[in-house]
């Protein structure tokens, strides 16, 4: 088999990204950070802002989050994901606050020396993010009606 | 006499008056329990019985399960959070 | 269960686009063809060269490409990505001639509404051109030997 | 007779005295199969042979198998890929 670089199973604020920024995200930005010459892939996943909800037009959606909590539980997933696949790099930002229709709210981003780690680590993380990070969204419709958001069921344990 | 911090977010926020936290204490004689807590707001905030039917709790920054919150024993300055199903992502 | 787009079936160049170049990729042009309002989703994989082979260093890699054909199967893998998955928009980007280690030689990219269609279509489409497309590349050793690569043995099957 | 283009890709090209593509000319008096170019480009460049053991092939740009070339009329002006493994991505 291939030569694979030496790589961290604990996650480490060196090579893992964790942020919640009411600032606009930038995949740029994020995938820069995953990036270096050890690895080959490059996964990434970036959450935006649909137009429509059961037909009605959205207007925006609203992000809160309890920040302290996220980042205990971000560390959490991003010590399982490295248990489970071999990675080099990994970033989860998250918009809150406002995010209008067509921008980001999420990115996910994991490099590592072979693309099925990247690729099923970033598949893992967003799972587990939607599963478990303390964050809100309400959508704002254009009828003027608003409601708090609740993730679908997910079963995170068919992460392989 | 036990004071701890509690944080309401979102739909749990719109039923505690709009706060994003206050401090609630707490009188028992024996080391309370995350159900004190819990019975404690719902009496302040009635609006929150049916936000708690779905909420998930978290101590310390901790998730705990409802079914263990009469297990958990809470201390002066604990942190709280009332968390309603996430949306996150 | 939530509203979706519209979306077609078929392969278009309007919403599938593929590109070989032998300028540098920019990942940042390939999601922006794919992102639009009615996209939740954004998923993207980006292949870079590494700088070690077995131990040894790499100085580059060098693509060619049987590009009329590899626009054939192109089109061949994104029919069938639509047949498995609720897809926008996808783009296939793959540079030829010269790329030096840390730079890009493929982007996949694809938009859906909700999550899970564009992270496997992702994974389908790049498993999916290591398998069939006419493309190969040389590795470039620092020791000054050269050789054809060829890629592992994928089973495409495994993709929903 | 019957011409077609063939081109050689990667180690085919190596192979074949670094020739990008070229003609190759059948006499077949019955219609040429794929068979007969590949024997006649073996002759012409016989460090094909080796590469060939794992090339797969194109006919007017669509994939065939080896188990088929015996199968596949070859018409004039037809074009003929000899594709080692890949290696894109």
């Amino acid at each position: 088999p291939d030569y694979v670089p030496e790589h961290n199973k604990e996650a480490s604020e060196a090579y893992d990204h964790f942020l919640i920024s009411a600032e606009p995200l930038s995949l740029e930005a994020a995938c820069s950070l995953v990036k270096s010459d050890a690895a080959g892939a490059v996964s990434s996943f970036e959450g935006t802002t649909r137009n429509t909800f059961n037909g009605k037009r959205v207007l925006r959606l609203e992000y809160e989050a309890y920040e302290p909590m996220a980042k205990k539980e971000w560390y959490g997933i991003v010590q399982e994901a490295r248990s489970k696949y071999h990675l080099l790099s990994t970033v989860m930002h998250h918009r809150v606050g406002e995010v209008p229709v067509g921008k980001t709210s999420v990115i996910i981003a994991a490099s590592s020396a072979h693309r099925a780690d990247a690729i099923n680590a970033v598949h893992f993380m967003i799972d587990s993010l939607k599963v478990r990070l303390p964050i809100w969204k309400k959508e704002l419709l254009d009828d003027g009606s608003a409601m708090w958001k609740q993730n679908e069921h997910i079963d995170i344990s068919v992460h392989k | 006499m036990v004071s701890v911090k509690v944080l309401y977010f979102a739909s749990a926020r719109d039923a505690a008056k709009n706060l994003e936290y206050e401090t609630v204490t707490l009188s028992e004689d024996t080391g309370p329990r995350m159900t004190s807590v819990v019975d404690a707001i719902t009496r302040r905030h009635p609006g929150l019985a049916a936000v708690l039917q779905t909420a998930a709790f978290s101590h310390n920054q901790v998730y705990c399960s409802g079914d263990d919150l009469e297990d958990i024993q809470v201390k002066d300055g604990d942190e709280i959070g009332i968390i309603p199903p996430v949306s996150g992502g």
